[in-house]
């Protein structure tokens, strides 16, 4: 394991320090907690937006921190849901009256930390409304199991929750907005090395140099499926056409593209992906709204992708080029 | 059997030992079919458990019970922080005011805990989680109506390995579906460890 | 060589597809060329302003094309200068007739190739300056050599450059502001691995797992110095103090960080290396200005960061802070 | 010894096929001191130049050469483009109207390549760049006065040899320093192969 950390069961706290140093004026980290807050936490007026996750997905979740996003992010350990303590600190740094949002992926741990936050926040008699995102059609949805995980796309709810939420809807607006965004985002994810947890010191997986793994989640776990390495085209042909499986979109219909850059992924190698899934896109006269290209939720430094389609309606598209001022979104 | 707040520290205090030995173990179960963090979690929070009662001193079982849910529930995160805080904040409730705790009591007090899980976690039996030790164990000393707490460690044991043969269908490696066979749910590994670490407590 | 590609001998082409399918209202592809420009171009009343190099550096050169810093980007193959032709259409593509600032990188291919068009396009009467980026504080400095080479600190140049050309300065003034950026930006990297140009297939050199590249540059060329890995403090501090026993800075000083991921490197990396970076600076009662963290010159999959200083006055901050409308810069 | 339209054709064809044949090593050479794309960059430039002059026909050598150094300007890129482009610009400016060479008439404007090389590149002989080969070679055929390819192309192998030993103060391999020694320069072995091509074009 090479990495640039200093101690490996410090990674999170010299990342939030740095973090911290770097924006001033954007961000504010809790003192004694993992929590990044807006600066100017809790805006009068306004419903607080909370997301946050294991670490090691960055730039998510305290990249999104700011102008139009969210209002805070809680940050667990390396690929561990933070704890109910802690996601309290932030609902209760960004609660200006109007209640927060919880924007949760959905995974076991990340909803039961986040949802005994939520009691005991309630408790306190802060209104606490949560939305979870389960946007990974990789994995089978069920209502009889864990059900599907939430990635990439989850930026998205950050971006829309968020975007209504500056203009001082109420509690049940936003938390309405969000679910409508989860009903409408679907990803599929790939990966073409492992990612090694700097505590664990050795990689999630191993993958032959001819080996990829298809429906990768973002926290190293293998995917559904190892298969030979393919072309570009191939790889996303494969991805998308689960998405569209899963989504039934119709002619004419609107939608937000994701590229999403895994960690290690050259943005070059991004691009060749967009290309072919632009052109597939085309083909089905799908119109493309606006595309995302980059790494905005990671996994270490895996190298892999994941594409994310939001099918779009007009209120979407409003609230998706809506400002937004934070690290790594901007409009 | 006499479980007082001394044997109640004991046990925490070889489980800890158990978890820090396993850290390693733990953690490359979790990196087969989970996040790999689990053997982490666990280490870290059984720390802090430890660190936490040494210095305290307790006047009865639920206040000791009660700090070490809280410190396991802020300290350990991911899906067994939540799960194992429950678990003994149910039973710090099952056993609130009291110095002591016989058979039938602490029987009863895991009882309460194995629900706390199954509430928090909504797992059932054959899903491949930690409720696949806690179920069958508590149910053993159920019928049993004493602390075979030797037993109980052994049954443990026998049920985490079973885990290898179920398909996971709640917690993290659900999302592996048929691949997830074949391997010990981490979970129900440091289950095993915290039932042996009882035994060796009480018996050892 | 396990890359997201389909052909490793047109990664350019394809990339450059799906860059332009992804940014259809901010970027046009000049047909038949690997030239990108802004989709305006050429801006009436405006210098052009146009950089490039070698592919495998993304975001750089085409994500800073936009309002507010580059009209054109031209793009070699991976690590390969373009050529004189392709850097000539990208000056006729942007000229207004004011005349067109290139901002090249100090390599003798890059050098060369930019020189040629730029004789070719006085040959046509258009007015060309030409401003030569060297900031890597690894290389010796001397006239008799090759020089340093031009590194992340070339993002400095495009943004203040740019500023000063979107706001109708002549293309004298844009020639000196570019320059005075170069006087005043120094640069020095370090990678973990190595990185493949995908149409060579192998690594560009190897390292052992507890070696690294001290003084590396932006072309998978081995760096000035192989050492034992070490802390993400220990790497700060020697590329820091490397950068600040050439730069001489006073107490006071204001200084824009740069801490720039070489491509692998997960962004909590980068912040981790910041940690150290602010820390020291703050020591040194350096005032930091502003901080960047994240990939802004990268090297294709290379793990391993660069940090940038750019020492500022009134003038240069102005022109840092003023707005920029790219993919990769946004302000 | 008659040099005209085609043998220059040939000499690009058989320049070629040693291209293509060692772009493999030609990479590998600048991957140790550079950034590994020398054989890419002349392989898909010499292609293309075979290609281009193929198909056309040539009036005289100046236009053939024209045709070569533009083809190498717009498809090699890098250093390597820019220097064998005006290379065989000036070649072409020296033949400009000639259907054939004499041996003065094709030495000279080999003197003239070099020239454009060093004009363009800047680099003096010991600075581990093509002039390595290049000043050396040339020296040799400005004294003998006549074509000796063969001795030419062996003079070309053992001063694309001596690089080897050089430090590079010119090109990428410079930012290496001491590094860059105990390798040879990529474009001294491109050059080499030029020679060897043109040896074999002309005797072979
Ligand atoms: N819904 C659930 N009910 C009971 N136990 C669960 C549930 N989900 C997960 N677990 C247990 O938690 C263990 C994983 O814990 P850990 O690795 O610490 O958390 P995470 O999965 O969030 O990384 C699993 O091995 C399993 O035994
Ligand atoms: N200033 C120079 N003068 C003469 N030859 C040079 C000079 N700089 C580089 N070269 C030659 O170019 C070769 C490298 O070419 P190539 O790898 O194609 O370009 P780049 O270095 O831009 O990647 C070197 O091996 C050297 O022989
Ligand atoms: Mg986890
Ligand atoms: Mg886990
Ligand atoms: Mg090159
Ligand atoms: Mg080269």
């Amino acid at each position: 394991m090479k990495k640039l950390i200093n101690d490996p069961n410090h990674v999170v706290n010299d990342m939030l320090e740095g973090m911290a140093a770097a924006y001033p004026n954007r961000l504010r980290r809790l003192p004694g907690t993992n929590v990044i807050v807006r600066h100017d936490a809790p805006v009068k007026g306004k419903v607080g937006v909370v997301s946050g996750g294991g670490s090691g997905h960055e730039p998510a979740h305290a990249g999104y921190v700011g102008k139009g996003m969210l209002d805070a992010a809680v940050c667990g350990e390396v690929f561990t849901s933070p704890t109910p303590d802690q996601v309290l600190e932030a609902i209760k740094a960004v609660d200006s009256g109007k209640g927060v949002l919880l924007i949760i992926k959905n995974y076991t741990g990340d909803v039961m930390n986040f949802e005994m936050a939520a009691e005991l926040a309630e408790a306190e008699g802060i209104n606490v409304a949560k939305v979870i995102v389960n946007d990974d059609v990789a994995v089978e949805d069920s209502t009889f199991t864990t059900g599907r995980r939430g990635i990439a796309g989850t930026v998205f709810v950050h971006k829309i929750a968020g975007a209504l939420a500056e203009r001082g809807a109420s509690l049940e607006e936003v938390e309405a907005a969000a679910k409508k965004v989860v009903q409408n985002v679907r990803s599929m994810g790939m990966a073409l090395t492992p990612c090694t947890v700097p505590a664990a010191g050795k990689p999630g997986f191993e993958l032959g140099e001819n080996e990829i793994e298809v429906g990768i989640g973002i926290h190293g776990e293998p995917g559904i499926e190892k298969t030979a390495i393919k072309t570009a085209d191939e790889i996303a042909e494969t991805l998308l056409n689960k998405i569209l499986d899963d989504m039934k979109l119709e002619k004419g219909d609107r939608v937000a593209v994701m590229i999403n850059g895994l960690g290690a992924t050259p943005l070059m190698e991004l691009y060749i992906v967009n290309k072919k899934v632009s052109e597939m896109l085309e083909e089905k006269q799908i119109r493309i709204h606006e595309t995302f290209v980059g790494e905005y939720m990671t996994s270490l430094e895996m190298a892999g992708c994941s594409i994310s389609l939001l099918k779009l309606d007009d209120s979407l598209i409003e609230l998706l080029d809506a400002p937004a001022d934070t690290i790594a979104l901007k409009k | 059997m006499a479980f007082g707040v001394e044997q109640a520290k004991r046990w925490m205090s070889i489980a800890n030992d158990h978890i820090q030995q396993q850290k390693q173990y733990l953690t490359e179960l979790d990196q087969a079919i989970g996040d790999g963090d689990h053997g982490l979690n666990m280490a870290r929070g059984f720390q802090e458990v430890v660190e936490k009662i040494a210095s305290a001193n307790y006047e009865d079982l639920g206040s000791l019970f009660k700090d070490i849910s809280m410190t396991l529930i802020a300290k350990v995160g991911g899906a067994s922080g939540p799960l194992y805080g429950t678990a003994f904040l149910r039973m710090s409730l099952a056993l609130a005011g009291k110095k002591e705790a016989d058979d039938k009591e602490l029987i009863a007090a895991l009882e309460a805990a194995l629900d706390g899980i199954k509430a928090r976690g909504k797992a059932n039996v054959g899903e491949k989680t930690m409720v696949d030790v806690w179920e069958p164990v508590m149910e053993f000393l159920r019928e049993k109506e004493s602390l075979q707490v030797k037993e109980a460690a052994l049954l443990a044991k026998e049920k985490m390995e079973h885990t290898k043969e179920l398909e996971a269908k709640k917690g993290r490696a659900a999302y592996l579906g048929k691949r997830s066979v074949g391997h010990i749910d981490p979970g129900s590994a440091s289950s095993h460890l915290l039932f042996a670490a009882l035994a060796e407590a009480l018996e050892g």
